[in-house]
């Protein structure tokens, strides 16, 4: 189906249907019971889910086929938001011109840097991307800011011309009238759900990024990315020229990355300098790392990770602790809640580092590692190959 | 001329720290070929050293002092340190005043300590990792490192001056013919930039002229070979780690009194120092320092008002402009090897 | 203007979709269910203190989360009340707000404008926070009120100086009550001419963003309009941690005055290496060469140690303020956790106050209704005196100290001594003020 | 006039003369084996030859085309295949993935971007490659990931990508250095068949003389960076010059 083997169409509907089902999935407790601070069902989060699974799946095709590890990629997110906001400043709020515009600037923004820095390899060309997009940021956050709007970040003014908004117009971002923050609020028992349609817009987004990647990585040109990561030398002397194959592997993970930073805009019409600041390049490079670097679900799960502690454990304050603990003895919650303190609330950070350290002890292939090993534990004979999250060198190809 | 002769001595100074992180760097990368992300954060642990041992040496003892009241309108507290207790009020102050150049001796030893526990517990599983799985550990290293400190020292710069006697600053525009006070330049910076001459010039002659050095300079060659002569290489460069920490806290130790110590400061050097080392040539150790001065006299300039007004924001992208610029010139940078993280 | 609907935990329980619970999804449009975004219904009610808990200004952010657990509890009936004794309406009882009980949620702006922007909205959608407060940076402040804007919430704006978060960036549903940069320049400069003269010639060394610019301007204008001079301002990127560069030429210029409009970590590097440099102990022009540090913030002037003898500035509030307020704020606080609280937890618990009495004059949690119940009040006994809200831009008029770095510390906190208490009349200003304009405060947004 | 031509190529590297006149005609169908002592100039002719280098004087012409100066990729398209000293092939992917790739070089030419087609759906390709390496005795490990070879299979698996693009010239940089007596042994094994099933021209750099006399047609020996004499591998055998320059020292080794 859709041009997948029947095993890549299997693993995209488990895909697509986990996707749709987010919004119950990601809030398994009860709304009054202490656990719901561990719900991440409401929109901003799942919409940070799909959009930052999209910037990492794109940050793949690059780093995780053609090994050619970029810490710059967030100038081409923050490039996209911004043209997404110009859009919304010039025109109105519906985000489909902002989009394509995002996707087309971070596209030529990606050639330009990529055609420059993909003359040198391993470290050097790490450090030169480095070196633009923090150009980048500087530059946006100081002289730039006519453009960006600087330190407050870009933003829609009441006195912007907005020249296709009517008397009338909607004045929240939205798909030809489809507002993004329209939600519907369902209760079951004592669970509620939230269907939001930015989070669906995102998500379709989403599952045609995956969609589009997972025939990039079974197509003969994802196989020549892996050809230049496994030996670039061996390549050329095959009669490849491998310079075009990363750059347009560059190119591509940069529109990814554009068209990312064009749906956060789109979710919520601010584009921050920050964005591109090397440590959001750099938490791209984790997220990648993290969830297993070369595969096709790692990415999104290691997105879905650094995003979750982000959003979830820095908002456990010792209120909250106090709460969980409230049915144990004095002494023992005191101590209870003294030792947890540290690690939660303002010392989320602290437990996102630790847990970099063990997963890339522990797990050498990433979350989707941690993800094999309990399948091939429940399942006594484990099968030569796997049902879709596996590293595309183990993958078979049918020969006949 | 006296303007840029006192960028010069600016650049000279920034150039110094750069440069003094970027060689420790590349010792690490060089010798163990691991690239360290945590080494902003062994730099950030030097100057917390200083820091700590401000607060040790200050440790005090408290009475209370019916005359004077706190905030609140109780009763105050007055601290006297232990040392002026001891040694009396002139040298026990004295004794706090130098807490910053005592530290050197303080931080050597924790420093060494820590880079040995570093490498061997940690760092030695990541030899035959991928770099990007060596970015990923040091960097979470990086990030506890300064949780923790953050944890203990809250996140605001702590105030770490330097002795008195270093204190002002002296007049170069006298002694060159030049005006009163064209340039002038603080006595510690003077200090500093000549303490970094010393540790670099110390760990230059140790890998030039001892056996130790140049079995490891030859291990940074060719490690296997050394391998195969049957010395013990991995021990060397567990020290060699030690080394790097050390010249690392050092060179934070000295740096406190320039900016106070905060908790992210080792982040605030970490992409810098990367743009250094790379600038200078992976695994090159005097393109290291080279580099190191260069990119520091570079961005003095650039902060110039008069290159300012012809190139708006200059002095925000100097140095990554330079660092595009050579490495497009220059493929390994100023000093590289071939092959180096080239793959 | 349209109203944005967002999720509503509160919504859930009287919500359409009540019943079995398996209603057909459909999209709820704007006028259906409440009347405003999170209209607590329980018992309780949620606010959103989202303060920088990491990166540079999280003891700023931390200090910010004391003084608001101190005012929850000072409104739930706890402690020994605090401020709530002084202040000038007395509506509150220490029940609560309108009978709810206070519960609040934390988030972690990390001093980044996108990061601040996820934790408030997660309080809205997910919490259901009726108010959000906190900050400590302008950027953070305009992205959250902005949002806040958008989503028909409360904002009480933490701690933000930049003459934009009421001027061009003013939103109906925002309020400061912290001062801005024009204010201090106001009640700077007169103290500034009768110290050091009215002939001098000031160089000013600016933050390059837009808290930077706009104080940088203030300062300027207020100190020509008593006839100095301005010989240089000179842009520092903001990553700078070492600024000898820029400080070294400054005795060159033939400048007298050295203006530091730096915050925070900037500050605390710029101003302990123009001490270096001894630029102190120059006499330029004949007189002695002087610095000013315009934003003064005690937590910060910490870090410069013994650089900041001697130095003037201005702050919002102070902890050796004697009045009945400050006093009584500070002996709750200091009772609690064992220091004076910082101008950022003085202007928080004040916020925070503001709001619960506020709401309680309006009778309803309804932005609209509270924004109005703010706008053009005048209270007193919140530690700056008579207080006016003003309503054409939601900024705060209250009387401004200049202090000044003391030579003579008595303890780890006293490290500023207040040099004049500065009117408000001296430091008011048209709403149209040219620095302020552009803006428009727009209507208030409920919501639904 | 030959396949490929050598004419007065000379390379100075600083001091040291690395190659003088060097003259060559690599004939078509035939197997031309260049040897020599270490450092009579070998690998500096090969990297000349493949473009690496750009000699200081002299032309090399493929076909009455220049090589000089060309990227490796172009030289490939151009028909000249090289197989490396040790076994070059892209260790993290399959054995039939690794002959894919030039087949589809072979095809396509240096760059096409063929995201949407999958792989599988090239039929001739995979049959193509299927194919080939059932002619090196490889269809039962086409789906094995290539690092996890042995060393004469690996060495199959790049003949076996070469041979798959037809190149005119196959061009062998010690094919056998480091290997065992019985890997050399069926590395000849192998380029013999291969020669047999195919009409191919093969110029081999080598200093092993047992595989040069195993496969050679013609004999070119290069001492101190210039061509000594060439020749038919018996002639050359008995040529008192290459005993003296060469031959004695390798019996020594």
């Amino acid at each position: 189906m859709l041009g997948l083997n029947q095993r890549d169409t299997k693993f995209l509907l488990i895909v697509i249907a986990l996707t749709l089902f987010t919004p119950i999935l990601l809030q398994p407790f009860p709304a009054d019971s202490g656990l719901a601070q561990f719900n991440a069902g409401y929109p901003d989060l799942m919409q940070r889910f799909a959009i930052f699974g999209i910037f990492a799946i794109g940050f793949n095709i690059l780093f995780g086929l053609t090994g050619y590890l970029s810490f710059g990629h967030a100038a081409f997110l923050g490039v996209g938001s911004y043209s997404t906001v110009w859009m919304f400043k010039l025109l109105n709020y519906n985000v489909l011109p902002g989009l394509v515009l995002a996707i087309i600037v971070s596209g030529l923004f990606a050639l330009l840097i990529g055609y420059v820095s993909l003359r040198r390899s391993g470290i050097y060309f790490s450090i030169l991307t480095l070196a633009f997009a923090q150009m980048s940021f500087n530059l946006a956050y100081s002289v730039l800011t006519p453009i960006t709007n600087g330190e407050t970040g870009l933003q829609v003014y009441n006195d912007d011309p907005q020249i296709l908004m009517g008397e009338n117009g909607i004045t929240t971002t939205h798909f030809f009238g489809l507002k993004m923050n329209a939600s519907h609020i369902m209760d079951v028992g004592p669970w509620q759900f939230t269907f939001n349609f930015g989070y669906y817009f995102c998500a379709v987004i989403a599952i045609l990024a995956f969609y589009l990647s997972l025939r990039i990585f079974r197509s003969p040109f994802g196989m020549m990315l892996r050809a230049v990561k496994s030996n670039q030398q061996r390549m050329n002397y095959t009669g490849l020229s491998s310079r075009p194959y990363t750059l347009a592997a560059f190119v591509i993970s940069g529109m990814y990355a554009g068209l990312a930073g064009g749906l956060l805009a789109s979710m919520d019409p601010l584009a921050g300098a920050e964005r591109m600041q090397w440590t959001a390049s750099g938490e791209v490079v984790l997220m990648t790392i993290l969830g297993g670097a070369g595969t096709m679900m790692g990415p999104i799960l290691g997105a879905g990770f650094i995003k979750y502690f982000e959003n979830i454990f820095s908002k456990i304050n010792d209120q909250v602790l106090h709460g969980w603990f409230a049915f144990l003895p004095d002494g023992l919650e005191n101590a209870l809640v003294w030792l947890l303190h540290p690690f939660v609330g303002k010392g989320w950070h602290l437990t996102l580092g630790i847990l970099f350290m063990l997963v890339v002890v522990f797990l050498p292939g990433g979350l989707v590692e941690l993800g094999q090993r309990i399948r091939n534990m429940f399942r006594k004979k484990p099968k030569a190959d796997n049902d879709g999250s596996h590293k595309p060198q183990q993958t078979p190809h049918v020969a006949e | 001329m006296d303007v840029i002769l006192l960028q010069i001595l600016n650049g000279l100074d920034k150039g110094s720290a750069y440069a003094l992180i970027a060689l420790g760097l590349t010792l690490i990368f060089g010798t163990l070929g691991v690239v360290n992300f945590a080494h902003g954060a062994l730099f950030m642990i030097g100057a917390f050293c200083s820091v700590t041992l401000q607060r040790i040496l200050s440790w005090s003892f408290e009475t209370i002092d019916p005359d004077k009241t706190d905030f609140l309108g109780n009763p105050a507290t007055v601290k006297t340190p232990y040392v002026v207790e001891w040694f009396g009020e002139s040298t026990g102050l004295a004794i706090i005043d130098w807490s910053v150049p005592l530290a050197i001796l303080f931080s050597i030893p924790i420093m060494i300590a820590f880079g040995f526990i570093m490498e061997r517990g940690l760092i030695k599983h990541f030899y035959k990792r991928p770099h990007a799985d060596q970015i990923l550990v040091t960097f979470g290293l990086a990030i506890v490192l300064q949780e923790v400190i953050k944890a203990f020292y809250g996140a605001n710069p702590i105030p770490t001056p330097a002795p008195s006697a270093f204190t002002g600053s002296f007049d170069f525009g006298l002694l060159l013919g030049f005006a009163e006070n064209t340039i002038i330049y603080p006595y510690w910076r003077m200090v500093y930039f000549a303490f970094s001459l010393v540790v670099i010039g110390g760990v230059f002659s140790f890998l030039q002229f001892t056996t130790f050095g140049m079995v490891v300079r030859a291990g940074m060659a060719d490690r296997e070979t050394v391998g195969l002569l049957g010395i013990d290489i991995d021990k060397r460069f567990t020290f060699m780690f030690g080394l790097a920490a050390a010249v690392a806290g050092i060179a934070g130790v000295m740096y406190a009194p320039i900016n106070s110590p905060n908790y992210h400061m080792g982040m605030d050097f970490l992409v810098l120092s990367f743009v250094v080392v790379v600038v200078g040539g992976m695994g090159s150790l005097p393109g290291a320092v080279l580099a190191g001065f260069m990119l520091g006299i570079l961005e003095s300039f650039a902060s110039m008002n008069i290159i300012k007004s012809f190139i708006p924001g200059i002095d925000q992208i100097i140095i990554y402009l330079v660092a595009i610029l050579i490495l497009l010139t220059r493929p390994r940078g100023l000093m590289g090897r071939k092959g180096v993280m080239e793959e | 203007m349209s109203k944005l609907l967002t999720t509503r935990r509160s919504v859930l329980r009287t919500g359409a979709a009540a019943g079995a619970g398996l209603a057909m999804p459909t999209i709820f449009t704007a006028s259906s269910v409440a009347a405003f975004t999170n209209d607590p219904t329980g018992s309780s009610v949620t606010l959103g203190f989202n303060v920088p808990q990491s990166g540079p200004y999280a003891d700023e952010g931390a200090d910010e989360l004391r003084a608001y657990e101190l005012a929850v509890e000072h409104l739930n009936g706890g402690g020994d009340g605090g401020m709530m004794n002084t202040f000038s309406s007395k509506v509150l009882d220490g029940t609560g707000i309108l009978g709810k009980k206070v519960e609040y949620v934390t988030g972690d702006t990390q001093t980044k404008s996108d990061a601040a922007r996820a934790s408030a909205r997660s309080m809205i959608e997910k919490d259901g926070a009726v108010m959000i407060t906190g900050g400590s940076s302008s950027g953070v402040a305009i992205a959250v009120q902005g949002l806040c804007q958008e989503a028909g919430v409360i904002f009480m704006a933490g701690l933000t100086h930049s003459n934009d978060t009421t001027g061009k960036d003013k939103k109906a549903n925002g309020f400061r009550h912290f001062f801005n940069g024009y204010m201090s320049a106001a009640a700077l400069a007169p103290v500034l001419a009768a110290r050091y003269g009215t002939d001098r010639t000031a160089y000013h060394l600016t933050a390059d963003y837009t808290w930077g610019w706009t104080q940088e301007e203030s300062i300027a204008a207020a100190t020509e309009a008593l006839g100095w001079n301005t010989v240089e301002k000179v842009r520092t990127p903001l990553a700078s941690t070492d600024f000898s560069s820029y400080i070294a030429p400054v005795l060159n210029s033939g400048a007298d005055v050295l203006v530091l409009n730096h915050y925070g970590g900037n500050m605390v590097n710029s101003l302990t290496n123009a001490v270096q440099f001894g630029l102190r102990e120059k006499v330029v022009n004949g007189k002695n060469f002087e610095i000013v540090v315009p934003l003064y913030s005690r937590l910060m002037a910490r870090g410069a140690g013994a650089n900041v003898k001697g130095i003037f500035g201005s702050t919002n509030w102070h902890w050796s303020l004697t009045d009945e307020g400050s006093q009584a704020f500070v002996r709750s606080f200091g009772t609690k956790y064992g220091f004076p609280p910082s101008q950022a937890a003085h202007t928080v618990y004040c916020q925070t106050l503001l709001y619960a009495d506020a709401v309680q004059r309006a009778g309803s949690f309804n932005p609209c209704a509270v924004a109005e119940a703010l706008e053009g009040y005048d209270f007193d006994g919140l530690g700056n005196g008579p207080t006016h809200y003003r309503a054409g831009d939601h900024q705060c008029f209250k009387d401004v100290l200049v202090v000044k770095g003391k030579e003579n510390p008595e303890n780890e906190f006293d490290l500023l001594e207040i040099v004049e208490i500065t009117p408000r009349a001296q430091v008011e200003y048209a709403v149209d003020h040219p620095m302020f304009a552009g803006g428009d405060l727009g209507s208030c947004n409920g919501g639904a | 006039m030959g396949l490929l031509e050598v004419k007065d190529v000379g390379k100075r590297f600083g001091g040291l003369q690395a190659l003088s006149d060097v003259n060559l005609s690599v004939q078509e169908n035939t197997v031309h084996a260049i040897i020599g002592p270490n450092g009579a100039g070998k690998s500096t002719l090969l990297n000349c030859l493949i473009g690496k280098l750009i000699p200081d004087t002299g032309s090399v012409t493929f076909q009455g085309q220049s090589v000089l100066g060309r990227k490796p990729h172009e030289i490939n398209q151009m028909g000249i295949s090289r197989i490396f000293q040790t076994p070059e092939i892209f260790g993290d992917l399959t054995v039939l993935e690794n002959v894919l790739i030039p087949c589809f070089a072979k095809r396509d030419g240096s760059f096409r971007m063929h995201a949407f087609e999958t792989v599988e759906a090239e039929k001739d390709l995979n049959e193509k490659a299927v194919a080939m390496l059932e002619d090196v005795n490889m269809q039962d490990k086409l789906q094995m990931q290539a690092s996890s070879l042995s060393r004469g299979d690996k060495r199959r698996l790049e003949m076996a990508m070469s041979l798959v693009q037809d190149p005119k010239l196959l061009l062998l940089d010690e094919p056998t250095a480091g290997m065992a007596r019985a890997d050399t042994n069926s590395t000849i094994d192998l380029l013999k068949e291969i020669k047999e099933k195919r009409d191919i021209t093969m110029a081999i750099i080598e200093h092993d003389m047992h595989v040069v006399f195993s496969l050679a047609e013609r004999i070119t020996v290069l001492a101190q960076g210039t061509p000594l004499v060439e020749d038919t591998p018996d002639n050359i055998r008995d040529h008192p010059k290459v005993r003296e320059a060469y031959l004695g020292e390798t019996q020594q080794t």
